[in-house]
């Protein structure tokens, strides 16, 4: 009866760039771990919990992670952007933690910097590539323009969406990038409008997607083209702009109407205590607590190294169904999703259209060595 | 598509030139370089928020930049004046703790998630300018801004304060001997400026997002425009908040992979052919 | 006689430099009083205190009946006390006029208007509209006296006004001087040339280590000029 | 190749519209002191300004020991003797009264630069307030201050912009017998702008007067003294 | 301070390092100190410019940052042994930062801080937007070798041990830093702030000792980086940005930049003071805002001037300000230049 306690780091963004998402994430985790310990807690241990704030920075991430592993709370969670979890992940071994990687997309989490300490249980960038491979060519209109925020992953959305169109015969007649933290976005509206293309994919994520979103609605861009988002549907740019998303397609990691018996149950229960359905970072958040818990139940150990070891290669039941931690980059095989904005019961979100099963996932990278 | 470019360029600039106008008066008299400008214009943009949310956008924009107002002679009267024997890096810094401190403040109150201020009735329209359609609302930012700027100078240059504030802002030591009464002076001064960084806020609500990082995307661009404008020098920051207004617009659309770094390109090239900006006088 | 400005025992710092020592002295109105003394025994620490510029530790200032405890730099030209300050102080981004006009900004109404200085010194006339600090040191001393009369003062002070000007630009001020002191201005004259205070001043001050040492009339002699500068030469 | 240490050929300098120098020629022998008076605002400091390099010239050119400096800087006109002092005080505020001296003897390769600095030091009788600190000087000392940082590694040339500017009738007097002394025994040559006409032609080997950017006068005290033009233009009373 | 007096500082200094590092069995607070003497070293460099050149900079961070892209760029194309790597990567950032210094000390006063914070801010641009060879936004990890100097990585990230290379590290910088300040070059670069015209007219070229102190404090800052890589074993392009430099910069002002251990004690207190904020931390901000307001306001010298002070040792004087041509409004109407 004397187990030792899971403990469990919490590090998220309290300040900083993501401090809303870091709210979000950490509300998920939260829910999910008030849930296990009223319910007893996991094999048989209570769970305990600190919070470290990672500022959005990945050295101030690096400082908050190494300060709670060192303190005993060595299973950490919940940092958002993908140079804080990479910078986290350096010193797993050294801290002896296991960090589980909940938002954070980058595709080197699983290729290059993959560790056997950290799994990742929300979609790589590559997956969602390999998801907007198969949807972009059913996408209705014949010439695109394409607008994405400049650095990594606006690029590689971009090109995949530009590729996946052109192999089914269409093209892509204007492609536009704009720098990150970008306020003003009319200069690239007035081109866009001017391009008069049938459609317009846009990668442009959180605060910046926000203002790109308001500002296209100001110019009447939203009203005659339809844009098509990539990770801009998220709950809270959807309550940022108004009513200008109503209407829009996109990508989305999770959708609260996702027909799962799990995910119901999640649904429901959330409903109860907060009087609405989770968000898609909510949910991703308890997604990803879900797994480091059911890694110490099959562990039968608090040990980070256990925890890990006894996820990979396992298979799980989420609420996003029974997935697999892929054994050779520690990522789990999540479903992807295409959902559309709508108004539900006096509220804009995103309601789900199209499930992407896992199957569609690429293979792990071959970059991967742990 | 030129022209379209030209007009975006205009309203950026003439946010910038209510911003700037601001932070230029006050280092001009204080000889503050304020880092806590950006969160004043947050600050603004966020009381504007409220203020029109329980009455309109138009009572907004007044009353907002009359609370900033309120808080900047309070900021001159217990902050830069007692500091004002010091040296400028401490005043300096006591600005950038007085960021943290407000948008700590914001974060607190109105919350860490985006929030949007529809543009007000009267210009929730859009009008034909070269053969597009642009929301009127746009316009209006570059109306105040023309107003805000040419009011500024009338008042510099021909009304008796304004003789004062630019001699208080060469040599205040010996403005006071003359027997100007500096401490009003400065708390007008500051006050002014707070309340330009106010209203900037408020009039920057309805087109760009609130959020509390609006403050630091802001400060960078209005840091590079007084200081290529010559620091303390309003003509030269209406120049150059212009001048950067264009850059950003044209170099997004002409020169996109070096867009971003262009206010910095113009900020380095500038101050190494004229180390003191545009209007620098000081050597 | 009413005295215009009055300091009694004054203690002045600058930081933790202790320059005046008990200093007191009195002007009353149309006098003309010289404050003489070599470099750095405080004459113009005089002056700072005047205006609050250096600090006062102990002692009293009072402008007319008005006893002031904390001065602020701007009250002592409200009182109708102006300054020429030694270095001049031409405020570098106003013109030569505009600098003219904040000598006004006490706001006290009297002889002195702008033209008046333009006929007294035609030069700043040409220059109104340059910046005043593209003057050449004597033209800019002609402004900083200009800009003081402009407040139309009870009491002028005038910490060496001729320091680096011509002989005929001293003769000319000395002419001034007079001037404005015939048409009731008092004035306290800080100056190392003594040939000017003996043609200006009626009674001198001589100060030593940050107190007066010793007074009397002046008398505008070959005698009078050397008992003045028996004091600046110790 | 002339005999003159230092000689200015159609000096002109102009800001903007306004022609500060317009035009000016003057030479400098060995051991000379030549006094350079005039009007307020004549151009004086100007001329100074350009012979050191502080100012460009708008014309003409400036001549050392038969060299051409007109394109040197300010360091290396420095470098090879030409030295100057500064109408309003200029010295490091922040260094004592010997460190300063004898850095600026150390940068004029001085040998024992310790040695030179205190030379210059007693002579302006500075020694015993060698370990305060410059801004703690009281003004009169802060001038010999200016005056010994000019002085240091025996510049063959010294422009002196109004030295006596604020010292009292007995430090002036000690301050040009000093100079005079300076030129024999250093065999230094000196322009002397100054204001206190007793100094000026009391010391002075000859006199050049400006008015307006340009030379109205020149050539020994007593005749200057005497031109009418002069007594006009600049003299007054004191002629 | 006589040289013995320096011997004696040095190995008081030594020895507290290694008591340390011997005595603190937390790894949580060694790595905390660790991480404070790395800032630290940061902060030296930014208060050598602040008090040699008396010029403020806000783009410091880039060569903090720099430092480890150069060694991780370098490690990552394996092209030298991991030694000459911190070498090279030194040498670079200080030709570097002395070229520009050519150019940018020319500017004065506050406008400097301006241009450097535009340079590196450009840096920061380029570093998050570059894709393939820097990771862009996301950061890149450093290989560092198996063995580094004769020890292998494990012996050297031992918390212990990499308190004591960091301290050792500082020390030493310090100990240089003293000597080459006690020296020719000292007394030039002081004379230059102090006063640049006359300077020049007293036979020293101004821009050549301005840009040597810019690029000596751009060195400085770099050893702290590549200290940071050896901790972190990752870079990301946040490593330049601005706000670090700010953060830097703060740490200098606090702690007081007069002295060369004001900044050391900044960043030391800097990170102390933010470990036990503990559960406020969210409010770190205001929290912190205040706290510096507080220090500026109360302690004018920083903590420094106030130890100082306590010790009986501090000038009586203020000294004064470095910051910029502007004097103080209320100093005097003499301070006027014509
Ligand atoms: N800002 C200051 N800080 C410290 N000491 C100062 C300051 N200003 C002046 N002093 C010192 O105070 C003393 C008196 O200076 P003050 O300027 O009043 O002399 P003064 O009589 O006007 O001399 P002068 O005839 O040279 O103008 C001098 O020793 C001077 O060094
Ligand atoms: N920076 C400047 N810009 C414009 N004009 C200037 C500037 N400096 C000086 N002048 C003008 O140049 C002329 C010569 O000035 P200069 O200072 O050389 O005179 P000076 O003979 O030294 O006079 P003083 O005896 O009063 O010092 C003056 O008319 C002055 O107004
Ligand atoms: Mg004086
Ligand atoms: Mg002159």
């Amino acid at each position: 009866q004397n187990k030792d306690p899971v403990k469990v780091g919490v590090l998220t963004s309290r300040t900083g760039v993501w401090a809303e998402m870091g709210e979000e994430v950490a509300r998920g985790i939260m829910f999910s771990i008030d849930n296990a310990n009223a319910a007893g807690g996991v094999d048989g241990r209570k769970i305990l919990v600190a919070e470290g704030d990672d500022e959005g920075n990945p050295d101030a991430g690096r400082r908050g992670a190494e300060k709670l592993a060192r303190s005993g709370h060595n299973l950490l969670i919940g940092s958002i952007g993908s140079a804080v979890s990479l910078a986290i992940v350096q010193g797993l071994d050294r801290w002896d933690a296991a960090y589980f990687a909940t938002i954070s997309k980058t595709d080197r989490l699983s290729g290059d910097s993959c560790k056997a300490r950290s799994i990742r249980t929300v979609q790589s960038d590559a997956i969602d590539i390999a998801m907007i491979n198969k949807w972009a060519p059913k996408i209705k209109g014949e010439n695109f323009a394409v607008i994405a925020s400049d650095y990594a992953w606006g690029h590689d959305s971009s090109s995949s969406f530009k590729k996946a169109v052109e192999s089914s015969g269409k093209k892509v007649s204007l492609s536009l990038f704009v720098p990150l933290g970008a306020k003003d976005y009319s200069p690239y509206i007035s081109q866009l409008k001017a391009a008069k293309v049938d459609a317009i994919w846009a990668a442009i994520p959180a605060r910046d997607g926000i203002a790109f979103i308001k500002q296209a609605g100001e110019f009447g861009l939203l009203a005659t083209t339809p844009v098509i988002g990539h990770a801009m549907l998220s709950e809270f740019i959807v309550r940022a702009t108004g009513n200008n998303q109503e209407g829009m397609v996109g990508t989305l990691g999770y959708g609260a109407d996702f027909q799962y018996p799990l995910n119901q149950a999640f649904v429901k229960a959330w409903k109860e205590k907060f009087n609405r359905v989770p968000t898609e970072t909510e949910a991703l958040g308890y997604l990803g607590s879900e797994v480091m818990l059911e890694g110490v139940r099959r562990a039968k150990s608090v040990k980070p190294a256990e925890v890990t070891a006894a996820l990979r290669g396992a298979e799980v039941d989420t609420i996003l169904g029974k997935l697999t931690v892929r054994a050779a980059d520690n990522q789990l095989v999540v479903p992807n999703f295409v959902a559309r904005v709508k108004n539900v019961d006096g509220e804009m979100r995103p309601v789900i259209e199209e499930v992407f099963t896992p199957d569609n996932a690429p293979p792990a990278s071959p970059l991967c060595k742990m | 598509m030129l022209g379209i470019n030209l007009f975006n360029g205009l309203v950026y600039g003439a946010l910038l030139i209510i911003m700037c106008s601001g932070l230029a008066l006050i280092y001009g008299l204080r000889r503050v370089v304020n880092f806590a400008h950006g969160a004043l214009y947050m600050l603004g943009a966020y009381l504007g928020y409220s203020i029109a949310l329980h009455t309109n956008f138009w009572v907004a924009l007044v009353a907002a930049p009359a609370v900033m107002a309120l808080f900047g002679v309070l900021l001159d009267r217990y902050g830069f004046r007692l500091l004002q024997d010091r040296e400028p890096l401490s005043v300096v810094l006591v600005t950038f703790g007085l960021l943290l401190v407000i948008e700590d403040f914001v974060q607190t109150v109105w919350g860490k998630s985006n929030l949007s201020l529809p543009a007000p009735e009267l210009l929730a329209f859009s009008i034909d300018l070269f053969g597009t359609q642009v929301p009127a609302y746009r316009v209006g930012v570059i109306v105040v801004g023309a107003a805000v700027a040419l009011g500024l100078s009338l008042w510099l240059r021909f009304s008796r304060i304004g003789l004062f504030v630019r001699a208080a802002s060469t040599d205040p030591a010996t403005t006071a001997m003359q027997g100007v009464n500096t401490d009003n002076l400065s708390a007008v001064v500051v006050g002014l400026g707070t309340a330009l960084a106010g209203l900037a806020g408020v009039v920057a609500a309805p087109f760009l997002s609130l959020s509390p990082a609006m403050s630091a995307d802001v400060l960078i661009d209005s840091f590079v425009v007084v200081v290529v404008g010559g620091l303390g020098s309003l003509a030269g920051a209406f120049v150059a908040a212009l001048l950067l207004g264009m850059v950003q617009s044209i170099g997004a659309v002409y020169l996109p992979n070096v867009a971003v770094l262009l206010p910095f390109l113009l900020m380095v090239a500038i101050l190494i052919w004229k180390p003191a900006g545009f209007a620098g006088s000081r050597t | 006689m009413t005295a215009i400005l009055n300091l009694e025992n004054v203690h002045a710092y600058y930081g933790a430099a202790h320059i005046l020592h008990g200093l007191g002295l009195s002007v009353s109105a149309g006098e003309r009083v010289a404050l003489i003394g070599r470099n750095g025994v405080g004459k113009t620490t005089v002056v700072n205190t005047i205006l609050g510029l250096a600090q006062m530790k102990a002692g009293a200032v009072s402008f007319g009946r008005r006893q002031i405890s904390r001065l602020r730099p701007y009250m002592a030209a409200k009182h109708g006390i102006s300054v020429v300050p030694q270095g001049r102080c031409i405020v570098a981004n106003l013109t030569v006029e505009e600098n003219l006009l904040l000598g006004a900004a006490n706001g006290r109404k009297g002889h002195w208007d702008v033209p008046k200085i333009y006929k007294l010194f035609p030069i700043l006339q040409e220059r109104a509209h340059t910046p005043g600090t593209a003057l050449s040191g004597g033209q800019q001393q002609m402004l900083a006296v200009g800009r003081a009369l402009m407040a139309n003062p009870d009491l002028l002070l005038l910490d060496e006004p001729t320091e680096g000007l011509a002989p005929v630009i001293v003769d000319q001020l000395a002419d001034i001087f007079n001037l404005v002191a015939d048409q009731g201005t008092a004035l306290l004259l800080i100056e190392q040339n003594m040939s000017l205070v003996a043609r200006v001043a009626h009674r001198y001050l001589a100060m030593s280590k940050g107190a007066i040492v010793a007074r009397g009339g002046v008398v505008n002699s070959r005698e009078g000029l050397d008992d003045l500068e028996s004091h600046v030469m110790v | 190749m002339s005999n003159f240490v230092l000689q200015a050929d159609d000096v002109a300098i102009h800001y903007g519209g306004v022609k500060a120098v317009d035009g000016v020629s003057l030479t400098l022998e060995k051991g000379q002191i030549r006094g350079l008076i005039g009007p307020n605002g004549a151009g004086k400091s100007t001329v100074i300004d350009a012979m050191t390099g502080r100012r460009r010239l708008t014309r003409g050119r400036v001549m050392l020991r038969g060299q051409d400096v007109s394109e040197l800087g300010v360091v290396e006109r420095r470098k090879i003797g030409l030295s100057r002092s500064f109408q309003r005080t200029s010295i490091f505020g922040g260094l004592s009264v010997r460190k300063q001296v004898e850095l600026a003897s150390v940068m004029m390769g001085v040998q024992d630069a310790r040695a030179d600095a205190e030379a210059v030091l007693r002579e302006l009788d500075l020694l015993h307030l060698s370990d305060i600190e410059a801004e703690d000087l009281g003004y009169g000392e802060q001038r010999r201050l200016d005056l010994a940082l000019a002085l240091v590694g025996r510049p063959s040339v010294l422009l002196l912009d109004e030295p006596m500017a604020g010292l009292s009738v007995k430090e002036s007097q000690d301050l040009a017998q000093h100079l005079k002394k300076l030129t024999s025994s250093w065999d230094v040559s000196v322009l002397l702008v100054e204001h206190d006409m007793d100094v000026v032609f009391g010391i002075s080997d000859a006199v050049t007067v400006f008015e307006l950017g340009r030379v109205i006068a020149s050539g020994e005290p007593k005749v200057v003294r005497a031109d009418p033009r002069v007594r006009e233009a600049y003299l007054g009373s004191a002629a | 301070m006589t040289f013995q007096r320096m011997g004696m500082y040095t190995l008081v200094a030594l020895a507290v390092g290694v008591l340390a590092s011997a005595l603190i069995t937390s790894g949580t607070v060694l790595s905390l100190l660790t991480q404070a003497v790395i800032y630290a070293i940061f902060a030296l460099g930014i208060g050598v410019l602040l008090r040699q050149n008396g010029l403020v900079s806000f783009g410091h961070a880039l060569y903090f940052g720099a430092a480890g892209y150069i060694v991780g760029l370098l490690l990552n194309m394996r092209l030298m042994p991991a030694e000459l790597a911190i070498l090279v990567a030194l040498l670079c950032l200080t030709a570097f930062a002395f070229l520009i210094g050519l150019v940018i000390v020319r500017v004065p006063g506050i406008a400097f801080g301006m241009l450097t914070l535009a340079i590196g801010q450009m840096f920061f641009l380029s570093a998050s937007r570059s894709r393939g060879v820097t990771g862009g936004a996301d950061g890149m990890s450093i290989d560092w070798p198996s063995t580094l100097f004769g020890f292998t990585q494990s012996q050297i990230l031992h918390p212990a041990n990499l308190f004591l290379v960091c301290w050792v590290t500082l020390i030493v910088l310090m100990i240089l830093l003293t000597l080459l300040l006690r020296g020719r070059f000292g007394v030039i670069t002081e004379a230059v702030r102090d006063n640049e015209e006359r300077a020049r007219f007293i036979g020293i070229s101004t821009v050549l000792p301005r840009a040597a102190v810019y690029a000596l404090s751009a060195a400085i800052t770099g050893v702290g980086g590549i200290l940071a890589a050896l901790n972190t074993g990752f870079i990301s392009p946040e490593s330049l940005h601005w706000s670090l430099s700010g953060m830097a910069l703060m740490m200098v002002v606090v702690g007081g930049f007069k002295v060369l251990w004001g900044p050391v004690l900044g960043a030391v207190v800097y990170f102390l003071f933010k470990d036990v904020l503990g559960e406020f931390a969210t409010h770190w901000m205001a929290i912190f805002g205040i706290a510096l307001i507080t220090v500026i306001v109360f302690a004018p010298s920083g903590m420094a001037g106030v130890l100082q002070r306590l010790m009986g040792q501090g000038k009586k004087k203020p000294l004064r300000a470095a910051g910029g041509e502007e004097a103080a409004a209320g100093a005097g109407y003499q301070a006027q230049a014509q």
